[in-house]
């Protein structure tokens, strides 16, 4: 099974690295933009076809490694 | 709104505390009120469990242009030449989020250097970290050591020195302690004393978003189980910002705009604004709806709490607003001017014309509560008799394992994460006794090191504060620097505690002993109390950061063997002491027993003549022996140089296990060429300086009489093994 | 000779690169990223250092620079171009150097000395002797070389692979790849070989106090 | 208008950061992971409401600045 995962730093917390891109493409004309965030992305394969099971292990990997919850958030879905 | 009980305990202020401030404004204070003086009055700003001891230290030598008060400390090196330096923790946030608490420290120790005109050009680092057991510590020495790493390595400082420890004391408090040394013309310095009514006050650099509200107060709280709640408080780091603001801000000092710049560090707005006023005995006005702000709604409560890094708070001589304005551009950072200074002597916050607060600076300052807390003596523990005779281990396997043990183990699995020569004038890196700097373009140098000695301190704090000041004397003397003065950290645990308290107090004296005889003074520092978390607390932790001047670069001095066939000398006397070194921790897995003692009068004598001797050329090696004793000493010289040595006790000494390990102070380990020996032994016996002469240098190698015989290959792989295992 | 240096908000071995440029009579120029017009020069430098940061990709938003545009341009007119450590970053992220940096294999920022071993047929290395094994400094996140297979064959055969990650002995294999390059590779030329991207640095070995003076037969090549 | 954007590596390029989180949580117990690729995610804010403007938009965005087409390949969605 796939499994994706999307981590984003929380609201209020600095995103230095969005700032810099934002200002670039900004720069570069893009007018409409008004933000960006940046954030992580993992696609992960797991031997396992409950999608339970898979949910529960990923939660777990993401909760041990993935995320940083003091300062990010996680998404995980199922492709 | 009514400020209750609860609220007072949440900004980390005691019911007397909350009514002395009632007294000092004559009324209740409000909501953001209550924050500023929180912010103020806690340890972390106001000093108040430790002022009064601190001031016992000596600050001043010919040396010294600014002591301790200011951001850095000023010291004179000639030719208008000044370096600014400075040491603090950054315990706490690192322990909730090692990389950006690690990151953040650094960034906010470089913004303290270069707030004073200096552009920074080293950093070094003292990192103590809970046992190898404990299963937080692999994280958080990953996470803090590329902290570290990526916020120097990115705005381009070298990271030239420092420690990596573990002991279980800091199992659930670590300590980040970063150090900051840049240069200056010493005509150009920069001070936070605002001068002259209705100037500019001016905001620079990023934006204030939410970050580290009340971080000043987490930081000198205790933990406990609810500090996971805290969390959101840690602020992120963004060195490029800083690159920009360090580059604009030296920019902007090159004319005559600045009257006085202050960092927003800890407790942000609040510090930086009301250090400024206090300083120059005026008032400050802040219209608060100017300050660019990252999120939206923001309160006046949270700009003024905010610790938002890469921030700067200057005030401006009239009419240089427009041009200042032109270089913050340039550099895309935010510029405004967001108040003035007054003559009220009053912190005026405004926020959309209506006066939110007005605080007298000096309730905010000057009056803060100071305390002198109880103490409590800490008791000399007797020696131990016949240690030896519990060893079970050979002595071969004994060396082995302190070469693998985490503590003695080889930092380059560190050090590499740490650009350590980018602005190319590091003479000599990590791993040595010093670090070695260039000052850029000239024929001059000054030498670095960050120590401490916990477990001496824990044992018997008088002495271990003398010992740790020696040991920063030492390991720039062994690299052939004039030793000049220090900046110290001194991370301890609840001061409420008499215990704790007692530490600190006599810490503080036995460094002040040592320092006024060395003439070896405190020109800055910081004091992290609190460490520990549910009373217990960390062992004492004063780290020492030491400056030294070379005047002359080829009158320098490493560790590394340099040639075969070479005598090697010990200088100073060895008495064979074991309790609380290396070898008694290790081996003999004993906690008891008195530190070696100091004995200052040797210690100068050994040392200069150490220096003495690297003026003259005499030397080819240099290192001083520390933790780990004699054998210690010499496995590093060999396995750092690819040298070998072939070495025997001096006869009729002690036991091989007391000789080799012991950790008598004031010795220097030095090979020198066989045509020199008659003139360093005649100079020795001319200053009545006891040596021994313990061998020779020989090629892969190292070999002491019939027990120990090993090739410098393999000594090395053990030594290296463990990080990389970790 | 004439060098240009250019210098973007987070560079830090701008003055590194100028000093020894200077030591070798280059007649320098700094410029700044948001000029639009570069001196007359023989040689342009993009020095080391974290150009924005390092976000997104090292070197991806320096690419975009208003500079660059103009260094492309002198670039075709066969101007001597070096990236050094971020400005092979940056010189990838162009296009004038083809394939990509990742991350180092062991994700962590590496500062050390090694040992590379030089190919001279080229511009930039002609004071070397082939083959010669010289030691210089690296300090970067990213500068795992990775390309097609083909386009290493490719570099091979035309000589086009300026260093290599080796031990003292000129060993070129695993054990001495400090990163996980492709091929040990730590320097590469592009075809018509008047660009050159390396990750090591010279310039931090031209000074004898500071370990050695190999990084000086770089720039005594491009000299004459 | 708010557009995700994942950008992950080709197929065939070496990826250092998977692999090492691949093997850390296999070390921790994971053993039914069989592998992980990482990539970037970009959380896009424009102020414009024609979804066929906003996806050329983050499109040429991607193109130019985002996403290294050499190594990488993009994906947007509307969000
Ligand atoms: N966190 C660190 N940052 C930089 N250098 C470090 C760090 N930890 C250790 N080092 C370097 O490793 C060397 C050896 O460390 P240590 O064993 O503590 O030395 P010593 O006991 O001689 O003071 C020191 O010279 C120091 O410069
Ligand atoms: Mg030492």
């Amino acid at each position: 099974m796939k499994v994706a995962v999307t981590i984003t730093l929380k609201k209020d917390v600095l995103d230095p690295q969005g700032k810099v891109v934002l200002h670039t493409l900004q720069n570069m004309g893009m007018k409409t933009l008004s933000n960006i965030r940046q954030g992580k992305y993992f696609e992960i394969e797991i031997e396992e076809t409950n999608q339970e099971i898979v949910k529960k292990d990923v939660d777990s990997m993401c909760k041990k490694l993935l995320a940083n919850l003091i300062i990010e958030d996680y998404k995980i879905d199922i492709i | 709104m009514k400020i209750s009980d609860n609220i007072i305990e949440k900004h980390g202020l005691k019911k007397d505390e909350f009514q002395k401030i009632s007294k000092l404004l004559n009324r209740e204070p409000n909501l953001l009120e209550l924050g500023v003086f929180s912010a103020m009055w806690n340890e972390h700003c106001s000093y108040k469990s430790s002022k009064l001891h601190l001031k016992k230290l000596p600050t001043k030598n010919e040396y010294v242009i600014q002591g301790p008060g200011e951001n850095a400390g000023v010291i004179d090196i000639g030719d208008n030449d000044a370096i600014v330096f400075k040491i603090e923790s950054h315990n706490h946030p690192s322990f909730i989020e090692p990389y950006q608490g690690a990151a953040t420290g650094v960034g906010g120790i470089l913004r303290d250097v270069f707030t004073m005109g200096a552009r920074p050009i080293a950093l070094l680092n003292s990192l103590h970290f809970g046992d190898i057991t404990n299963k937080k510590t692999k994280s958080l020495l990953n996470g803090v050591v590329s902290g570290i790493g990526g916020y120097g390595n990115c705005i381009g400082i070298p990271t030239v020195g420092g420690e990596t420890k573990f002991h279980k004391s800091y199992n659930e408090n670590i300590l980040v302690n970063a150090m900051a040394v840049g240069h200056a013309d010493k005509r150009k310095i920069f001070y936070s004393k605002a001068r002259g009514v209705n100037k500019s006050v001016v905001y620079v650099g990023s934006k204030t978003g939410r970050d580290g509200i009340h971080g000043a107060s987490m930081a000198s709280a205790e933990f406990d189980e609810k500090s996971e709640e805290k969390k959101p408080t840690v602020q992120v780091g963004d060195p490029f910002t800083e690159k920009l603001l360090l580059e604009a801000c030296l920019e902007l000092m090159k004319d005559d705009s600045i009257i006085s710049i202050q960092d927003m560090g800890a407790a942000g707005l609040t510090s930086s604004s009301v250090e400024m006023a206090f300083k120059g005995g005026l008032g400050m006005e802040l219209d608060l709806e100017k300050v660019p702000c990252r999120e939206k709604n923001m309160t006046p409560y949270e700009m003024m709490l905010s610790e938002s890094q890469e921030r700067m708070l200057i005030i401006l001589n009239d009419g240089k607003e427009a041009n200042a304005k032109k270089i913050f551009d340039k550099w895309d950072l935010d510029f405004v001017v967001i108040g003035k200074t007054t003559n009220t002597n009053k912190l005026t916050l405004k926020y959309n014309d209506k006066v939110e607060a007005d605080i007298p600076i000096e309730a905010l300052s000057s009056k803060a509560p100071i305390y002198d807390r109880k103490w409590k003596k800490t008791k000399k523990q007797n020696k131990k008799r016949d240690l030896i005779k519990t060893i079970n281990l050979s002595f071969r396997d004994a060396i082995f394992k302190i070469l693998k043990s985490p503590n003695q183990s080889n930092k380059s699995w560190v050090t590499k994460q740490y650009d350590q020569l980018v602005m190319n004038d590091t003479l000599l890196r990590s791993g040595s006794d010093s670090a070695i700097v260039r000052i850029h373009n000239k024929e001059k140098a000054i030498a670095l090191t960050v120590d401490s000695s916990a477990n001496y301190c824990n044992s018997y704090p008088l002495t271990g504060g003398k010992q740790i000041v020696c040991e920063s004397w030492r390991n720039l003397i062994s690299v052939g620097a004039k030793p000049i003065s220090i900046t110290n950290c001194l991370n301890f645990g609840n001061p409420e505690n008499p215990e704790i308290m007692g530490q600190l107090v006599e810490t503080i004296d036995g460094m002040r002993e040592a320092c006024e005889y060395l003439n070896f003074p405190v020109v800055s520092g910081n004091v992290s109390l609190y460490n520990g978390t549910n009373k217990k607390n960390i062992f004492p932790t004063p780290v020492i950061g030491g400056v030294g001047l070379i005047e002359n670069l080829n009158k320098i001095s490493d560790h590394k063997f340099k040639k075969t066939g070479s005598k090697i000398l010990v200088i100073g006397k060895t008495f064979g002491h074991l309790d609380q070194t290396v070898f008694s921790n290790e081996i003999l897995s004993l906690k008891n027993g008195p530190p070696p003692e100091i004995n200052l009068i040797n210690e100068k004598n050994n040392g200069e003549i150490i220096y003495d001797f690297i003026k003259k050329n005499l030397v080819n090696a240099v290192h001083d022996v520390s933790s780990g004793g004699i054998i210690l000493a010499l496995l590093e010289m060999s396995m750092h140089s690819g040298i070998g040595a072939k070495i025997a006790k001096p006869k009729h000494s002690l036991n091989q296990f007391e000789y080799f390990f012991g950790e008598d102070q004031g010795r220097y380990i030095i090979e020198i060429d066989e045509q020199n020996l008659n003139k360093v032994e005649e100079l020795l016996e001319k200053s009545s300086i006891h040596y021994d002469k313990i061998g020779h240098t020989q090629i892969d190698e190292f070999q002491i009489e019939k027990d120990f015989r090993e090739k410098i290959i393999d000594l090395n792989k053990l030594n290296n093994k463990w990080y990389n295992n970790y | 000779m004439r060098s240009t240096v250019i210098v973007f908000p987070g560079s830090n071995c701008d003055r590194d690169i100028a000093v020894a440029l200077k030591k070798l009579q280059f007649k320098n120029e700094m410029v700044w990223h948001k000029d639009s017009e570069l001196p007359k020069s023989d040689l342009i430098v993009i020095p080391g250092g974290f150009s924005y940061g390092d976000y997104l990709r090292s070197g991806a938003i320096a690419a975009k620079s208003t500079i660059l545009k103009e260094v492309i341009k002198s670039a075709e007119r066969g101007c001597l171009i070096l990236g050094v450590c971020n400005g092979f970053q940056i010189l990838i992220e162009t296009g004038l150097l083809k394939g990509a940096l990742l991350r180092n294999k062991n994700l962590k920022f590496i500062n050390d000395d090694v040992y590379l071993k030089v190919n001279n047929k080229n511009r930039f290395c002609k004071k070397y002797s082939n083959n010669q094994i010289i030691k210089l400094n690296i300090a970067h996140n990213e500068g795992n070389y990775f390309t097609s297979s083909d386009h290493v064959k490719n570099m091979q055969d035309q000589e086009l692979i300026a260093f290599q990650y080796s031990n003292n002995k000129g060993d070129v294999n695993e054990d001495y790849n400090p990163n996980g390059s492709m091929a040990n590779i730590a320097g590469i030329l592009n075809e018509k070989k008047n660009i050159l991207g390396m990750m090591p640095h010279p310039e931090r070995m031209t000074d004898k106090l500071i370990v050695n003076e190999d990084g000086l037969g770089l720039f005594s090549s491009i000299l004459n």
